[in-house]
Order: C-alpha cells, then structure tokens, then sequence
C-alpha cells in the first residue's frame, strides 16, 4: 500500500547540540496539585535559574496516566531538548515516550525503575533497600513483635507496592515475630481515606502495632485515627511523607518516623542529567550531578539505564523540623 | 459545533503557529481523540435513551486487561500462536465489554435501577474485579497485530482515527438507519409512549446498553494498541469528561436526540484546544476553567439561537423529508 | 395496610431502613467487634460531611436538577477561607469562618443558579463545566499548596467531642460537629415541609411549566436554590478541613456522585418531585456502613472496591424492585376502593 | 338598574397578535371578560383559543396588543402578577403537580398568591375540602395526581381554580373528559360564580355546552377574531358555519353491519380483579362498535388489557379465531390490535419528535431492509400516505408534534396506529378536544378503515359522537357489560340514559 506511513514519521528534525541558552526542558510530574511536586517545582526553577535554561514543570490536576501520556505528547510538538517525567503509570507512557525520543527529545524518568524507552531513570535511592529501611525502623520501633498492616496509595502504584513488597520480605525474613495482619490497604492518596481504614483496623485489630504509610497522604491520615485512639505512644506509625505536612504528628508522636527524599534535588537532578546528555556527555557509575544527595551515582544492578543516588532521608520530630518544605 | 472547532483550530493556529500547526501536533491530535471519542459515542448512544453509562471506562480497561492476560497466558506457550490467534483475542476483549454492558442494561432494564446508579456500582464492581484480577499491577503484552495497528497511518492519517471514523459512521447509521436506532430514540424521547407504541423496553434497553458496553470494549482494544499494556486504572478522568463531549456534541441529556457527527466534532474540539493550551504554555487548571467555560457557552450559544429560531424549515409538505441533519452531513463527501 | 404504608415511607424511607438493619445485622454476626458504640460513632463521624451535602443535593434533586459542583464549591469555599486567614494573619472565629466561607460558597452557587435559570439549561451539564471552572479557578487564583496548620478556632474545634465513652472495645468518640448536622437535617426538613418556599421545590421537581404558570418566581427560586446548595457545600466544606485538620485543595472532589448515589438510594427521585430528609440520612449513613466496614468485617482490601458496587447495585436493587411492585399493588388496591365508592354512591 | 352604557370589562385582551416561529397563531385578537358574564371561545383546532388564553394568564408574551386588567394597561403580565390580579385559569393541560397530593394541588396556588412564606399541611386541608363538598366530589385529596385518571385530573384542575376568589376564572376546554353529571355540576357552579359577578372565560368543543352555559360568544378561525356576539344570536349550525367556514353535519352516518363477517375479535368472560368482571362481546369484522360508560366504569381497563397495558386475569381474547394470551404490548401489537390511548400527549405521542418520526413509531419492523436497515423509500411513502391522506396540518413532516394544536395531534396518533395495518383498532376518546370539523374528519376516516374491513373500537362517552359512527354500542357500569346497544336503540338519549341509569 503506498499511501502506508506510519505514525511519528513525519516532520522530525534532528535536534542539533544547541547552546544551554536556546533549550528548552520540561518536566511532567503526576500532579500539580500535590504538595511533594509543587516542592519539585522550586527544583525546576532553581535549575533554570542557575543554568539559564528555559526549564519548566508541567502537569495535571489529578493523577491519572491518561492526561499524563496527553501532555507528553502535546509536548513533542514544541520540540524541547528535553522532557524529564515522574509517571504515573510507566508502562501507559511507554509508547509516548518512544515517539518524544524518536523525535530526537532526551527523555529522562524519575521513580519509574524498569520504565522502557527513556534515556536514564533516575531514582533518589533503591526503592528495595528503602522499603527494606522503612521496615527495619519500623520492627525496632515495634521492638521486633506484634501486629501491623501497610497502607498503599493505590493497589496500582509501582513505586509503593515495590516499597511495601520489600518491607514484607524483609520482615518476613528477618522478623519473624512480625505478623503483616491485612495485604496492603489502598488509601487513593487520600488523607481522609487513609483517616478512615485505619479506625477500621483499630478496631479490627486491636493489638495493632504498627503501620507502615507509601502515599504521602497515608501517615498523616494514619495518625489521626492513633491521636484519636490515644495510642500515640502504643502504636508505631512510619512511611513516606514530607515534612511540613508531618511535622504536627510528630510533635506528639501519633507519627514515628517518616521517610522522604527532597523531591526539589530530585527535580534538579532529573534536568542535571538532561543537560549532561543534551551537551553530548554521558552518565556513568559515580557521576556527579552536583545535586546534594546525588553526587556520585550508581547504576542498579539489573538494569542498564537506572541510577540511583543516596538522598533518602530519615526524620524524626526533631531533624524533620529542620526542613522548609 | 463545526463553528467552535474552526474556531478552535484557527485560535491557536494564530497563537502559536509553528507548535501547534505543526503535522505531528496534528497527528497527535488524531491519535488522542479516537479512544475517548468512541467511549463519548458510547455515552452517547446510552444518553439518547435518556441513561447514563459511568462505567464505559472500567469496562473498556476490562475489555484490555482481558486481551492482554489471554495474549500473556498463549505467548507464554506458544508466541507464535498467540500472535496468530490475535483476531480472536481481540473479539473476546469485546465480547467481554458486550458482556459487562449487558449486565448493565439488564440492572436498567429488568431490575429497574436508576442507570446513573446501576453504572456507579458496575463501575466500582468492574473496577474492584479488574484490580483483584492484575493484583493492581499493569499487564504488558497485547497482540502484535494491534501494535501494528496503532502505528500504522494511512497517508499520514493515523489508522486509529480512521477506525473511530468508521465506527462513528456505523453508528450513525445504526441510530438512524435501523429500527433499533429509533426505537432507542423514541425511548429517550417520552418513555411512557414508546411503551404504548409496542417498543419493546426491556429489549431496546438491554440492546442500547450492550451496544455501549461493546463500543467500550473497543476502546479498550484502542488503548492497548497505542500501547500495549492494561491496567485497571487507566482513563479514569474520562468517566465524566465524555459526558461533556456527548453533550458538547449535541446530545440532549434527558434522551431522545443525538448526533454521532456533533459527538465527532465535540471531540476533536477539546482535543484541539487541550493541546492548544500546552501549545500557548497554559496550565493544566487553566484548561479545565476554559473546558467548562466552553461547554457552558456552547450550552448558551444553543440555547439562545434555538428559542430564537425554533421553526420547522419550510420544505414541501408534500414531500416529508426523511434524512435528519446529522445523516446528511455525515453522508455529504 | 395503611399503617404498613405509612411505615414504609412515601418515598421507601422503610425498606431502605430494613435494608440498613439488615446489613448491621449482618455485619454483627461477621464480625461482633462492629456492634461497638466506637465503629457507629466513627460511622457517624465520617457520614458528617457527606450527609451535609446531601442535603443540598437533595434540595437541588427535587427540583429536577443535578448538580455536581458542589465538591468543587465546597473545597473552593473552604480552603480560600483558610487561606485568606493564614495570609492574612488572622483568625476570625468559628462564626467569621463559616460566614466568610458561606458568602463564597453562595456566591459561586449564585453563578450556577444564574446560568442555569436564565438560559433553562440541563442542570447535570452546567454544574459539570462549572465544576471545572471552580477548580481551575482555585488553582489558578487562590493558590495550591497544602496547609498543615489552621487557624486557631478551626484547630480547636478539630478535637472536640461531644461524647467522650470508654467501654471494654477501648475509647469511643462522638464529635461535636454531629451537633451542628442534626440542627441543619431538622431545618431542611422543616424548610422543605413547611414553608411555601421548600413547596415551591416540590412543586417544580413536578412540573416546571405547571410551577410558573402557578405564579411561582421559578427563576428566583433556582437561583435561591443554587445559592443554598453552594452555602450548604461551603459548610460541609469548612468542616471537612476541620475535621482533616489540614486545607488540602485537593480534597473531595471526586467524591460527587457517591453522594448522588445516596441520595437516590435515600429515595429522592432523580427526575424531580420527591425525596425526603429521612430517606437522604439513611442513604447516607448506609453508603457510609458500606464503605467504612467492609475491612472490619474481613473483606480483603483488594475485594473492597467490588464489595462497595455489589452492595450498591443490592441496595438500589431492592429498593428499586419494592418500589415497582408497590405502584402495581396500589394500582389494583385503589381500583377495587374506588369500584366499591362507585357501588356505596350509586347504592345510596 | 340603568344599563344604557355597556358595563366595564374586568380583562380585556386588545389587539393581541403572537406567532410562534414566524407562523402566526394570533392577529389582532381582543376579546373583553365581563363580571357576571360568561364568554365562550370557539373555534376549531390550533386557531389559536389556547394561546389567547396563556396570553391572558401570562403564561405567554404576546407580541403585540395590551392586556387591561380593571383599567389597568400592560403591554405583557407574568404569571403571579395576573394570578395576583384575580385571574384563575383551567389550562388545556392542567398544569398540575403530579408528584403532590390533590389537596396540594387545589391549594398551592391559592397559597402562592396570598405571598405566604410558611405553609402549613394542617390548615390548608379545610379549603380543599370545602371547594370538593361544594362541586360534590369525593376525590381523595391525599393521593397523588399522577396517579390519577383523566378525567379525576381534570375534576382537580377545576377546584384548585375555584378555591381562590378570583375575580376571572379561565376555563380551557374543562369538561373534555367529563360525564355529563360531573358537566352539571360544573354549569350550576358556574351559575353561582356568575352571579357572585365573577367574569368567565370558557372554552369548548361541545356546541351544546356552549350554548348552554354562556352569555357572549367570540368564534375564531386561524387565529383571527371571525365573530363576536351574544350567544343567543347563535345557533350550533351557524356556530359551525362560522368556526369552519362550511356546512358541518353531524348526523348517524353508518354502513349496513355484515352481520356474518367473521368475527375480529371475541372477548369471553375477561376478568381484572378490582376494574372489571365477566365482560364477553363479539367484534365483527368491518365493525365500528362503541363502548360507553361513567367514569370509573372499567371501560378504559377493558381497553387496556385487550391491548397488553394490564392483562387480565382471567377469560380468553380470540382474534381472528385464534386463541391469543395478551400478557405484553407486543402480544397485542403481534395480533394486529392497535391502540390509541386516553392521555393523547403523555400517552401517545413523542411531543419533542418530529410528525414524520411519530408515524412509524409503532411500525418500524415493518419497515426493515433485508440489510436490517430501515427502508427510506418505504419510511417516506408511508409518510407521505398518512401526512397528505390525514390532512395534518404543519408546515412539513419534519415539524415537531409540540407545537401541533389537539385535533391535529390526534391525527398524528391515528397515523402511528394506521400504519401498522391493525384489523382491530381500540380508540379511547378519539376526539377529547378536538373540534368540530376535525371530528367529523376523524370520524369519517373510521368509517372509510372499517369499510375497509379494518374493525374499530371507540371507547367515549361523547353520545353524539357514538350515535354518530358506530354500529352498536356498549354500555359499561361498574365493571360490567350492562347494555348492548343495536341499530334503532342508539341515539343520544338512550345511550345517556343507559349509561347513568
Ligand atoms: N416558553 C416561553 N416563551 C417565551 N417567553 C416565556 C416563556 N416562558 C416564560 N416566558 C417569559 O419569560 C419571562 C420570565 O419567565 P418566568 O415566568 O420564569 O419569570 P418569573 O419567575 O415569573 O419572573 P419574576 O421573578 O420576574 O416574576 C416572563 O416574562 C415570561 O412571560
Ligand atoms: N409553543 C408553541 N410553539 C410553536 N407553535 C405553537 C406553540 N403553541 C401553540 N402553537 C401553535 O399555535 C397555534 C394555536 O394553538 P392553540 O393551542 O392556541 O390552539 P387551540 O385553539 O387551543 O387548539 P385546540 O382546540 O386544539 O386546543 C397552533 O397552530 C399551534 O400549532
Ligand atoms: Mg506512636
Ligand atoms: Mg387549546
């Protein structure tokens, strides 16, 4: 069939070594309504005004995969060097991504380990070995015994079954004490959600030790329902959240310990490595960003586009209080 | 309608030229709509009984999610086989989505429930068995032949929009041309009197639903073949947003008229002015403030030319004539 | 017979409350820890803001209409009176909040009356595009970001109970914004029962045309009625930050048709005409003892979002098939009453 | 008493003209409303008596003309303002709130005007009730009119006008589905509100009734004012004359009965617990055979489970000899037995459709392709067939049946039915509000389908209409067949007689 063409295949041009002054980079995160990625966005904005580059973030006002993939390929059209993304669904934006990097656009994906055609992911650690610390604070806090259950924003994010499936098969390794009493529990990122299933298993459970957040929105939820209860100080709440949205928990206790990685750096980092490649240069074991945390990566095993930095951070009341975001 | 997409397209045509008249921005374009236009034309078919189908979008990720874990269960055998077997695959992921808008016509129908109700719960139930099903993770995998499908382009016209096109005709002409099709309008238009002129209800219901379920599972044919994984979260912005294209694109809410060509255009519309807005750099809020500004002028603009010119058009009594605006703009070359 | 009508309600507020018994049953025998005052004063506690906006859903469901911009005039209402406080560096008190919050709330429901009633536009689609207008407008023009600390009189508020119980299942908590819900159920049962202005939504629900040429201000009143469900949002609004202890803009929208859904299911007719304060409670409470127990009565987490769907379509299911074969049974029964009238009259 | 100059007006309409879409439906109309007067509208279907009348009530905008009320100019009223004025009105349609119980009814509008906020269930009752004793109705005030019949409707629309005191009482076409008892009563009431000095508007297709009850009578046609005058200068044939232009006849017109054409349909022992009992007949091919009864009497129950709408419980229907259980519509559709139902616009027609999509509604298999598609050549014959042959009159097919007056509405009706080629067609109050010279028309198009061979129902209690096409007629009484009614035996007083006897 002559009229047969196939689609991406028309008006590319190849996107020649421009000067930082003429790129252009863009940042699509999951949301831009949720605290964590406006914080990414003082990152953008940073970068940009640090190196001069018409960096900035884009993205929409729910999280879903569809209106994701729908940026991104509205972006191609405009031809910028870079398009640097924190999916919400790696796989749905697979085959966009494809067509942005046949266009000659650098693609580069933050939490999105195993994602297929970007050029680099870039994770702020291994998401393995930070589920497995989560659970290692989380069994001291619990003194190795008891009952706990995990909260998940959503049975289909990656990142935190990853999370929660390396907390379990650490626990179930090294703490066998440890009973997991429910699999985990979908909270859809919502606090209220979270506020509402963990009364349910306050009172289901009442022996109830421990809980481990993924959402940002899971602890603080999670905490309410402890406060509530008064079980500040029975009850041993952790998991990933920032904090500012943290700190008041803390104070009394109803939170433990929370876990998180400065998505500002992230976000910067993310473009740091755009700009590597734009300027032709590659990214390699021990590469410095010249990002705090990401200052000399490393490529994880199993994968030859992953690197990882060491910008997890643990914080209790007192070293929490100490961040501004 | 056609006047708010020229106007759409000449708008961002003037604002940014070189991004948004460039042919890949109109190749997206034409990409993007045939999935959440064939699901609007769905809604559409169900609106003009006068129903409401929330759960078109769970159903058509059923529909992939049941195409992608059948490939996987061959291909792991046999890839050759499941490649092979592709056609068949396919029709099974739409006899599942005929299957789940059967169930739903029949809640309507037989049980009598409320369709904005009905299709709430069936999209939670849907939903909920789609998740314990994949354990909530994406399934990769999709028959090579809809891969192909969604890449291939037929003179620089992506054949996935040709595909919606096709639909969109077909069910025109089912709406139109087929005793089915005015049976379903002359059920959204006064229930009561269909029911006293022998059509029968039930029947023309559980039809209209299944029809919808079956449009749905071909969305989710179209999803993976623009990308060849399933999951059964994905779409989950266009449960409402198709509602707005059905009625952007002329279909009366209460039942009994709709035009396939306006839902056609409607789509295109909103495709057009989403990525006008990435194109002008407009944020994601200021796209939903301008979507719900033009569906309400729209609404306005109809409303005020309507009361103004509601006139039956003066044709020869003599000769009634029988083809209703939409057939004939969708049979005009 | 008569008797057992007026049990079952005019609009099957009964077999709705069957329903929800049968369930409570059914949930204490799964599980004996749900029979505990602790899960009905949380069942009561998270049914607060959703019952609020059910009022005003109700109110706009029994005019005809659908609306499903109040989540987004709810959050927008609240969230901009928080943070007009905080940067504004001052706390108004409870009463300056929630009015401040109402005037917004109203004002928005102003431009969703006002569309609606001066165009006669469809009520669903309307309230559907300003429910993007809002958002957007939220985002673009009041601000986005997430606020962990309220204002004073909000944060004390959040901790405050009405009842404060142990028992043996451990502390069980009432809080005190169920006060203020209660007193809002009453005044809209008794505005829609007993003033000509409630009559006047009935009225209209029923027939629209017949309404104005009744001499019904039908325009005024939609718009009266948009208002309301905006300052009723706003409320709601308010007090779901409250009760969250945090402004998030992100919040309830996306919560919309549950609500609708429990209304419907509380026996208002979405066509217009009917539904009752009573129905609207118990649909509520029930999609509530839905959502928030399935966990404690040992349904896998995976299984929940199933679990909610098959006991909704079970829920509106009985209602629906009861409520059918009810006009089949009235049909007959008032035949024979008025044949036997027939007979009494043309006997004497 | 001087009576030399004329006396005042309460309403007057002047020079009112209205067109809907460009088509006008008013020019130049006006019309005075005198206490203690009753005047009688006439004319025939679609000449505009509706629309003066919403004009009236503010129901309407004219587009040119003013509306004088007690002296008082306005070039257009809304509805409360002319409420508020004392203007009370019976619309063709009733306007009712079929989700409120009949005592809400009666009473909200009252209420409206009096500009009360509260509203209390338990003081408005006593009003209801009084305006029922008055007209000696036993409605049940707590049910709800949805729920009600017809004509129970209609009993309604009548005392929520009468409860008020108004100054004007508007009556549009009140007594279409009324028995002459219920009629009776109305008239006397009317007699006591005339003499009370309130100024009545009345409207009606009966001629008799008119000249009955009124005083002044205004004739229009196509929406112009033909004559004004007093109603003793008229006479039904002149009345006639005037609203069509031409001679009308109303008299017996029907064929010799074939009394051995095989029988359409046999009806044996039907029986529906709690409407009616043991009803047996016999329909002759070709027949037109008439069934009367009070309201109440069960013969629109009759009629609706020969059609599907509520199967009987227990007797046979045979048609054409054969045995048929009619349990669904379909079943009675399958048996060629067509219906044309009593509650014209929520019944039978698509109002918001066009004429040509509500003729084939009910015959669309009929008109199926091999390729399962529908046949347009074979849509727009039939079309054209029942357009042209039933005279409706639109602009075109294409015109939505919404803005068709009553008797062309009807016509539409019929069509739907004709179309599907019934050998049995069940017409319930064929010509509610339709006027004269349209209902000779129908009437005689039943006559032309049953000479045809087609076998005919007409279910009415319109007594001239009867006498007037049917071959024998039937009379009903609380459920049962009482009367059957042949040849010399069917005139109008026999047949009234009969019915209430
Ligand atoms: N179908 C119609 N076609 C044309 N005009 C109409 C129609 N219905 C109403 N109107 C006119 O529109 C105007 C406003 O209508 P409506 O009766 O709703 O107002 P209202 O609520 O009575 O107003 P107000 O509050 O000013 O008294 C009136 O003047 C009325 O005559
Ligand atoms: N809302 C409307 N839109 C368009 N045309 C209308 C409308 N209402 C009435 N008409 C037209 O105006 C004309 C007058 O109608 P109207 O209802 O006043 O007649 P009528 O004399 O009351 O007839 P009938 O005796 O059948 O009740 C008719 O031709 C009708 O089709
Ligand atoms: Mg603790
Ligand atoms: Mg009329």
């Amino acid at each position: 069939l002559t009229g047969c063409t196939s689609i991406g295949s028309v008006g590319s041009e190849p996107n020649s070594t421009k000067s930082a002054k003429d790129m252009v980079m863009v940042t699509v995160v999951k949301a831009q309504t949720i605290p964590w990625f406006q914080r990414m966005a003082v990152g953008v904005k940073s970068f940009a005004d640090r190196t001069g580059i018409d960096a900035r973030q884009e993205g929409a006002d729910d999280v879903s995969p569809e209106k994701q993939v729908q940026i991104v390929q509205d972006l191609i059209a405009q031809q910028p060097t870079a398009i640097t993304v924190v999916p919400n669904s790696p796989e749905a934006l697979a085959s966009v991504l494809k067509q942005a990097r046949d266009q000659g656009i650098i693609v580069v994906s933050h939490e999105a380990t195993g994602i297929e055609n970007v050029d680099i992911d870039i994770e702020a650690f291994d998401n393995a070995s930070y589920g497995s610390e989560i659970m290692d604070n989380l069994a001291q806090c619990m003194g190795g015994t008891g009952q706990y259950v995990q909260f998940v924003g959503g049975l289909t994010a990656k990142t935190h079954m990853e999370w929660v499936g390396a907390a379990y098969e650490n626990q179930t390794k090294n703490f066998p004490d440890m009973t997991r009493v429910e699999t985990p529990i979908e909270s859809t990122d919502d606090q209220g959600t979270a506020y509402e299933r963990a009364k349910e298993v306050l009172a289901k459970y009442p022996n109830i030790a421990g809980f481990q957040g993924s959402a940002g929105n899971d602890v603080p939820g999670i905490a309410r329902a402890v406060q509530e209860a008064g079980l500040e100080d029975q009850v041993c709440v952790m998991g990933t959240s920032i904090p500012s949205v943290a700190n008041q928990y803390l104070a009394d206790g109803s939170i433990d310990k929370i876990f998180f990685w400065d998505p500002a750096l992230a976000g910067e980092a993310q473009l740091a490595i755009a700009l590597i490649l734009a300027e032709g240069g590659t990214i390699e074991e021990g590469t410095d960003l010249g990002v705090d945390g990401y200052n000399s990566l490393k490529k994880l095993e199993g994968y030859d586009n992953v690197f990882v930095g060491a910008a997890s951070v643990a914080a209790d009341a007192k070293t929490a209080a100490e961040y501004d975001f | 309608m056609v006047v708010a997409l020229l106007l759409a397209v000449t708008l961002f045509a003037i604002l940014n030229p070189r991004v948004f008249l460039s042919p890949i921005n109109l190749q997206n374009i034409a990409v993007a709509a045939p999935e959440i236009g064939i699901i609007a034309i769905a809604m559409m078919v169900v609106m003009l009984t006068g129903g409401i189908d929330l759960s078109l979008v769970a159903i058509a990720n059923f529909s992939a999610i049941t195409i992608s874990t059948l490939h996987t269960a061959i291909a792991t055998t046999d890839p050759d086989l499941a490649n092979n077997l592709g056609v068949v695959i396919v029709l099974a992921g739409i006899a599942v989505g005929m299957l789940g808008g059967a169930f739903n016509g029949f809640l309507v129908s037989v049980v009598g429930i409320t369709p904005i109700l009905a299709t709430l719960a069936t999209m939670q139930i849907y939903n909920g068995i789609a998740i314990v099903w994949t354990g909530g993770s994406t399934l990769y995998g999709a028959p090579a032949m809809l891969g192909a499908i969604g890449q291939a382009a037929v003179a620089n016209v992506p054949l996935l929009f040709i595909i919606f096109l096709v639909v969109a005709v077909l069910v025109a002409i089912l709406v139109n041309r087929t005793a089915l099709g005015r049976m379903i309008q002359l059920e959204g238009a006064n229930p009561v009197a269909a029911q006293y002129s022998a059509i029968p209800r039930r029947a023309v219901l559980l039809k209209t639903y299944t029809v919808g379920g079956l449009l749905a599972g071909l969305a989710g044919v179209l999803f993976l073949a623009r990308n060849p994984t399933a999951s059964a979260d994905y779409g989950s912005s266009y449960v409402l947003l198709v509602i707005v294209i059905a009625v952007l694109g002329g279909t009366n809410p209460t039942g009994g008229f709709a035009s396939v060509f306006g839902v056609v255009l409607a789509t295109l519309t909103l495709q057009v002015v989403s990525s006008g807005f990435t194109a002008i750099r407009l944020s994601s809020y200021e796209y939903a403030i301008a979507q719900g500004v033009i569906l309400i002028t729209v609404m306005i603009f109809d409303s005020v030319s309507s009361s103004r010119t509601k006139r039956p058009k003066k044709l020869d009594p003599q000769l009634p004539s029988e083809a209703s605006p939409t057939e004939a703009a969708l049979l005009r070359p | 017979m008569a008797a057992l009508r007026r049990l079952r309600g005019s609009n099957n507020e009964g077999v709705l409350a069957l329903v929800l018994l049968g369930l409570i049953v059914a949930m204490s025998i799964a599980n004996p820890t749900f029979f505990t005052l602790n899960t009905g004063f949380s069942i009561l506690r998270s049914a607060i803001v959703p019952v609020i906006f059910a009022l005003g859903v109700l109110i706009v469901v029994i005019t005809g209409g659908i609306d499903v911009s109040f989540a987004a005039i709810a959050i927008f209402a609240g969230y901009a009176t928080v943070s007009f406080c905080l940067n504004a560096g001052f706390d108004p008190g409870l009463p300056g909040i929630f009015a401040i919050a109402i005037g917004v709330g109203a004002s928005l429901g102003f431009v969703n009356g006002i569309v609606i009633a001066q165009f006669s536009l469809p009520t669903l689609i309307v309230t559907l595009g300003t429910q993007g207008v809002f958002f957007g407008a939220m985002y673009t023009y009041v601000g986005a970001s997430y606020y962990a600390e309220l204002p004073g009189s909000m944060a004390a508020l959040a901790t405050s109970n009405l009842l404060d119980v142990t028992t043996s299942s451990g502390r069980a908590y009432l809080h005190l914004l169920v006060v203020p819900v209660l007193l809002l159920c009453l005044l809209v049962a008794w505005v829609l029962k007993r003033t000509m202005f409630g009559r006047s939504l009935y009225a209209m629900g029923g027939d629209l045309e017949a309404a104005r040429r009744a001499g019904f201000q039908v325009k005024r009143t939609q718009v009266s009625v948009y208002m309301l469900v905006g300052a009723l949002a706003a409320i709601a609004g308010v007090i779901h930050i409250v009760l969250s202890r945090s402004a998030n803009p992100r919040d309830l929208v996306g919560g919309e048709l549950d609500i609708i859904a429990a209304v419907v299911l509380g026996g208002a007719s979405i066509f217009g005409g009917r539904g009752s304060v009573v129905g609207t409670v118990l649909g509520v409470l029930l999609v509530q003892v839905i959502k928030n127990s399935l966990l404690l009565v040992g349904v896998p987490s995976a299984w929940l979002r199933t679990a909610v769907g098959v006991l909704l379509v079970l829920g509106v299911g009985i209602q629906a098939i009861a409520a059918r074969r009810d006009s089949r049974r009235m049909r007959v029964i008032e035949d024979l009453d008025s044949a036997q009238q027939h007979e009494q009259k043309v006997g004497s | 008493m001087t009576t030399s100059q004329p006396p005042t007006p309460f309403v007057s309409a002047r020079g009112i003209s209205k067109s809907f879409g460009g088509v006008p439906a008013l020019v130049n109309v006006s019309i005075d409303l005198i206490p203690g007067e009753v005047h009688c509208l006439a004319g025939e279907n679609g000449c505009g008596k509706s629309t003066l009348i919403k004009i009236i009530s503010g129901a309407e905008r004219p587009d040119s003309g003013e509306i004088v009320i007690d002296g008082v100019s306005h070039a257009q009223i809304n509805a409360h303002a002319a409420i508020q004025g004392g203007i009370q009105v019976i619309y063709q349609d009733f306007s009712l709130f079929p989700n409120l119980t009949v005592a809400e009814n009666i009473v909200l509008t009252a209420e409206v005007a009096s500009g009360r906020r509260l509203y209390s269930p338990g003081s408005v009752l006593p009003k209801a009730k009084a305006i029922l004793q008055e007209l000696e109705l036993d409605l049940d005030l707590d049910r709800e009119v949805g729920d009600l019949s017809v004509a129970d409707k209609q009993l309604t629309a009548i005392c929520r006008a009468l409860v008020n005191d108004a100054r004007a009482i508007i009556m549009d076409e009140p007594t279409t589905a009324l028995t002459h008892t219920e009629v009776s009563r109305l008239f006397a009431l009317v007699e006591r509100l005339r003499a009370r000095g309130v100024a009545l508007l009345f409207v009606s297709h009966k001629l008799e009734e008119v000249l009955a009850v009124s005083q002044r009578l205004t004739i229009m046609r196509s929406g112009r004012q033909v004559v004004s005058g007093p109603t003793s200068e008229f006479d039904q044939r002149s009345i006639s004359r005037h609203m069509t232009g031409r001679e009308v006849d109303e008299s017996r017109v029907v064929s010799d009965l074939d009394l051995t054409a095989p029988l359409a349909l046999e009806v044996s022992k039907l029986s529906l617990a709690g409407a009616y009992r043991d009803v047996s007949f016999g329909l002759h091919r070709g027949e037109i055979l008439g069934v009367t009864g009070l309201l109440g009497s069960g013969r629109t129950e009759i009629a609706e489970s020969l059609f599907g709408v509520t199967p009987a419980d227990e007797g046979e229907i045979r048609v054409g000899g054969k045995l048929v259980p009619i349990r669904t519509i379909q079943d009675a559709v399958t048996a060629r037995i067509g219906y044309v139902p009593e509650d014209r616009l929520s019944q039978g027609l698509f109002l918001e459709k066009s004429i040509a999509d509500n003729i084939v509604a009910a015959s669309l298999e009929s008109h199926r392709t091999r390729w399962g598609t529908l046949s347009r050549a074979g849509i727009a014959t039939t079309i054209k067939q029942y357009f042209v042959g039933l005279k409706i009159n639109a602009p075109n097919a294409q015109a939505p049946v919404r803005t068709l007056s009553g008797g062309n509405a009807q016509r539409v009706v019929l069509a739907k039915w004709l179309a599907t080629a019934p050998t049995v067609l069940m017409l319930n109050g064929p010509t509610v509000g339709v006027d004269i010279g349209s209902k000779e028309e129908i009437l005689e198009l039943l006559r032309v389908e049953a000479a045809k061979g087609m076998s005919v129902i007409v279910i009415s209690d319109d007594a001239p209409e009867l006498v007037a096409a049917c071959h024998r007629v039937l009379v009903i009484k609380q459920g049962r067949l009482t009367h059957t009614l042949e040849g010399d035996q069917i005139t109008v007083d026999t047949i009234q007689e009969r019915m209430s006897a």
